[in-house]
């Protein structure tokens, strides 16, 4: 086991974090048994206010969950020397199986978090709380999650052995190996392009829709643009965006680009993305919630915010993407 | 307002005095860079050095990099203390071992 | 002014009213941090440093190992290896320990034939019999310059003395502190080493992506020696100090549990007066939400506050004197310790991970004394 | 016209199911019209407090009916009791409850930080009521400096600061002399000219036979009747 700050660190916050929304997942179950809006009893007072403390340990534990997702990648980095052959975070990761799964929930718990947050902070907002049922077993649901991250990262850092020779991005999405990665990495450019801009001018199309109509449909429509939209960049960051801003031909990696030689350009790229994909989901999810008065006006009020906070993001992270395209001195379709 | 203004204050004085701390220290790790460490490195090449000269207590200590398989605590080059004990025990004093002199010039 | 700010604003006034408590939680925290970050600040430091000097070492080193001890290894080896393809030079290392019992101390005796000037030197490198060179950590600390003379007691019981003809500048005492260079012929009398031997090989490898084949080529013909490659060398030295770092950050979360304690502490036990205000706050309008927000503000500016003064006061500590404090910790036994002049190796992600390691545990700890205020009965101070 | 505040079969139980059971209140039914000033008078313990606590939206009864205005109050969340707290109602507490160590400007702004209000409309505001009770000159000190008559003054200003319809007033001469008492009801004069509701509690003659009385209520147990 490496003895690294940045490990301790993410496993001293994740077992608070987890410790933390035990206790409120805990809490949830006591509310969610005896909850009843009716009654004005002294219990229920207690409860209301049992509310507030978890929320509050929610938004703590969940804000640094988000957080931990930074300092993952940020020790992957940092730590990458101690292994032979790895030359940045994807070395890293593929120094055991573990390391892939870890991310991966990272980024599900970073969106289901956020939902979360943003449902519950629209709960407090009304009179009469019509989310505490699906609110409490939401949390019920993602505790385990939160769980199951910590239990994996202590896992993967434990079973780190810095003797271990690792393949680094150089192979991992180079073409002709045989995997996920290297597939993506050689997906054809120039579809890939197209396809991936179609998808943000799809979603910036129905963002414009939802914010001049009310219809739900658009909102569901959103929904789905934005999952697409944020698969795609995926593909695409690999694909091709990686090599713009690498103006190197065959430099997929989508890690590096989060590291100074690159002025760190990759944080505000996947921050754009990430945001603008999750505040294009809400107003498609809040459809879904159920239809009292209150709430309802609560999410009119809410939704606008939403779709700009989307816009902006996804238009940020397009600016990224499309600068070194059409300024760069990098042309790859002649390639 | 005025708190909150030399509190905003306050957090920016020293996060700004971080930074400049942060930055002077990579101009410094630069000069270093450019200036000792190829000079170290030379000295290190022309001596045929393997090892920084930090604990210089027990040889497993100096020579980290160099130890015995069998020294004790170490199992093989770059294994480190197992038993906290080490940190805790130091050497002993041996009786009519040698040690180090020196005469100033000129003396007999 | 949004909202939020004035509820900061009437945070900080709140802070302001409570000074001593205030001043006690901000010393200690600082200082908890302060401990941590330089532990981090120092070991990154070596870390670099080693990483960087020892890049100049030899490609490969060939011990001979007898019985599992490290034994002298013949000269002939030398011949053996130089004829594997792809190995350059190969020098013999004549090399040993002199223990000093008064100090504790073992120095290193390194024999020397390349008589040209090494860089950081002071003086020249000894060519007769009778002169030496020393590092700066064994002249300082018996005082000596050049001109003086080193007085040695050899394996025969016999008292020679070495006149000091160079000296190591300090720039280079993280790797000169304690050698002492004598000629290899004079070193050679003083260990009575037979000239057929050499303590170890140093092997020229021409490709670096070489040195670990070669080292297997060298075990089979040679069976009975070691080789040491030199990522291996460089490889013990981040080990080693990201392990130092780890056992002393782990040492020093207690700490961090102790300063977490008090935190708890003094979050849940609030004086009957500023139980009263909360009450009151909440009595002529305040929201449970306004007062955990100013909870929040609270616990944001200890936090930040302490978290930036005591990475400064580390970063100062570290580098501007010389880890005059955390020092002796790293030091151990050693007598002959260098002075640190280091090279500063921080960037944003040491502070962040100091971050993480600071702030998350007072936060997580001062969550539920705050919310337990917070839920004061507005009518209480109706009925008190 | 509704009356501003009614009440209907209000009852309050602390610690209910407990061995130390209190009833406080017993379906009490009441009703207060707009501009009106109502008194509560009766011995310690009676339940004045806990009527007027219910009244301003501190806590929630354990059955019954209360509407402040428009808004039936009696089930909502705190957060939202809270705002009706701080946007219907202007508290002056017996033990004036004023943070001492804070300047008088300071302590009559307290009210107004949650709400979402600019600047220069807080600070003209704090100058109306500063004006209106003669504390301008006072506005830096701190409240532990000033004298018990202007500490009085600071906390009617607080409770004035968020222009409340309603004042409610638990036992507000209990600690003052003759003379303290008597400015004190003046000023209230003036706030009902204003078309202010007040509702005090009181067992102090001088309050609850002054002219500005509108109708008075006694308890006693926990039970309201109409004072003869």
């Amino acid at each position: 086991m490496l003895l690294n700050p940045g490990i301790l660190a993410l496993l001293l916050g994740c077992s608070l974090a987890f410790a933390m929304l035990l206790y409120a997942a805990w809490l949830g179950l006591r509310i969610l048994s005896r909850w009843d809006p009716q009654s004005s009893s002294e219990a229920q007072l207690q409860l209301e206010r049992r509310t507030y403390l978890v929320s509050t340990l929610t938004n703590y534990a969940f804000s640094f969950e988000i957080l931990s997702g930074l300092l993952f990648i940020f020790t992957l980095e940092d730590i990458h020397s101690l292994f032979i052959g790895a030359m940045c975070a994807t070395g890293t990761l593929n120094a055991n199986q573990i390391g892939w799964l870890v991310l991966l929930i990272k980024i599900v718990l970073f969106f289901t978090a956020a939902i979360w947050v943003h449902f519950n902070r629209l709960d407090q907002r009304t009179e009469d709380t019509p989310l505490v049922r699906p609110k409490y077993l939401g949390l019920l649901l993602l505790t385990p999650l939160v769980g199951l991250d910590l239990l994996l990262q202590y896992s993967y850092f434990t079973g780190l052995q810095p003797e271990i020779i690792t393949s680094c991005c150089g192979s991992l999405f180079t073409l002709g190996s045989d995997s996920v990665a290297s597939e993506l990495a050689g997906l054809p450019v120039e579809p890939t392009m197209l396809t991936f801009f179609l998808a943000a001018g799809i979603f910036l199309i129905l963002l414009v829709l939802c914010l001049s109509s009310k219809l739900a449909l658009f909102r569901y429509l959103l929904f789905v643009a934005s999952l697409g939209l944020f698969f795609v960049s995926l593909a695409a960051i690999v694909s091709f965006i990686s090599l713009y801003i690498y103006q190197m031909p065959t430099h997929h990696c989508p890690f590096d680009m989060l590291q100074a030689n690159y002025g760190f350009i990759g944080y505000p790229l996947y921050g754009g993305l990430f945001i603008g994909c999750l505040y294009g989901l809400l107003p498609g999810l809040a459809q879904l919630l159920p239809k009292t008065l209150s709430l309802h006006i609560e999410i009119e009020k809410t939704e606008r915010r939403w779709l700009l906070r989307a816009f902006f993001a996804i238009v940020i992270f397009l600016l990224i993407v499309a600068g070194p395209i059409l300024l760069g001195p990098f042309i790859l379709l002649s390639y | 307002m005025q708190r909150s203004l030399a509190f905003g204050a306050y957090l920016l004085f020293s996060s700004l005095l971080l930074a400049l701390l942060l930055y002077s220290g990579r101009q410094q790790a630069d000069t270093v860079a450019e200036h000792y460490f190829p000079a170290n490195r030379q000295l290190v090449k022309q001596l045929g050095l393997t090892d920084l000269s930090i604990w210089s207590e027990a040889r497993y200590t100096r020579h980290p990099s160099q130890a015995d398989l069998f020294t004790a605590f170490q199992d093989y080059p770059g294994a480190f203390d197992h038993f906290p004990a080490g940190s805790i025990i130091g050497p002993g004093c041996l009786q009519g071992s040698p040690s180090l002199s020196f005469q100033k010039r000129g003396q007999p | 002014m949004s909202a939020r700010l004035k509820i900061l604003e009437h945070a900080l006034a709140s802070m302001a009213r409570r000074k001593q408590k205030n001043f006690a939680i901000i010393a200690v925290y600082t200082l908890t941090v302060a401990t941590l970050a330089s532990i981090l600040f120092l070991t990154q430091a070596l870390r670099n440093e080693a990483a960087n000097v020892l890049l100049g070492a030899p490609d490969l080193v060939v011990q001979r190992l007898l019985a599992g001890h490290h034994d002298l290894i013949p000269k002939q080896y030398a011949e053996q290896i130089a004829k594997l393809p792809g190995v350059g030079k190969v020098t013999p290392r004549v090399w040993g320990y002199y223990y000093d019992s008064l100090k504790k101390v073992n120095f290193t005796l390194l024999g020397v034939n390349d008589a040209s000037e090494p860089p950081l030197l002071a003086g020249h490198l000894p060519t007769s019999g009778r002169q030496c060179a020393l590092g700066r950590g064994i002249a300082d600390t018996y005082g000596v310059e050049i001109g003086d003379s080193l007085v040695l007691v050899d394996s025969k019981n016999r008292t020679l003395l070495y006149e000091i003809t160079g000296l190591f500048s300090h720039q280079s005492s993280l790797l000169t502190n304690d050698l002492i260079l004598l000629p290899e012929a004079e070193l050679r009398r003083f260990f009575a080493l037979p000239d057929s031997q050499a303590s170890d090989l140093a092997v020229q490898v021409y490709n670096e992506q070489e040195v670990s084949t070669l080292a297997k080529k060298i075990k089979h013909q040679l069976p009975d020696t070691r080789p040491i490659g030199k990522m291996e060398i460089l490889h013990t030295y981040d080990t080693v100090f990201n392990w130092r770092s780890g056992i002393m950050l782990t040492i020093f979360s207690s700490a961090l549990i102790a300063f977490c304690i008090l935190a708890w502490d003094k979050a849940t036990g609030i004086s009957a007066e500023e139980k009263r205000e909360i009450g009151i706050l909440k009595a002529i309008g305040w929201e449970t939400s306004d007062v955990l927000l100013l909870k929040f503000w609270e616990g944001l500016a200890v936090s930040l506050s302490s978290f930036l003064l005591g990475t400064i006061i580390a970063y100062l500590h570290i580098f501007f004197f010389g880890a005059g404090v955390l020092g002796p910790v790293i030091q151990g036994w050693s007598v002959l310790f260098p002075k640190f002049d280091l090279t500063p190796a921080i960037d944003l992600y040491q502070i962040f991970a100091l971050a993480g390691l600071t702030i998350i545990p007072y936060i997580a700890c001062t969550v539920i004394p705050s919310w337990k205020n917070a839920v004061t009965d507005p009518d209480s101070v109706m009925r008190s | 016209m509704a009356a501003l505040i009614q009440a209907h079969t209000l009852s309050k139980i602390y610690n209910r199911h407990q061995a130390d059971e209190v009833r406080a209140l017993s379906e009490v039914t009441f009703s207060v019209e707009a501009g009106e000033a109502v008194v509560l008078q009766g011995p310690s313990g009676s339940g004045k407090t806990s009527l007027l606590s219910l009244i301003g939206c501190m806590t929630r009864p354990t059955s019954g009916q209360l509407r402040i205005g428009e808004k039936e109050v009696s089930r909502l969340p705190e957060p939202f009791l809270a705002r009706v707290r701080r946007e219907t109602f202007g508290f002056i507490f017996q033990q004036l409850n004023l943070l001492r160590d804070l300047s008088v400007l300071d302590n009559i702004l307290l009210p107004l930080y949650p709400a979402d209000l600019k600047t220069a409309e807080m600070h003209s505001r704090a100058e109306r009521v500063l004006e209106q009770l003669n504390l301008l000159e006072k506005q830096r000190m701190k409240v532990a400096q000033l004298s018990g008559g202007e500490q009085q003054r600071v906390a009617i200003a607080r409770a004035l600061i968020n222009q409340p319809e309603i004042i409610i007033a638990d036992e507000p001469t209990a600690h003052l002399d003759s003379t303290l008492s008597k400015e004190l009801l003046v000023i209230l004069e003036h706030l009902k000219k204003d078309g202010k509701t007040i509702v005090f509690a009181t067992h102090d003659p001088y309050v609850y036979q002054h002219r500005l009385v509108d109708r008075r209520f006694s308890m006693h147990d926990g039970v309201l009747r109409k004072a003869e």
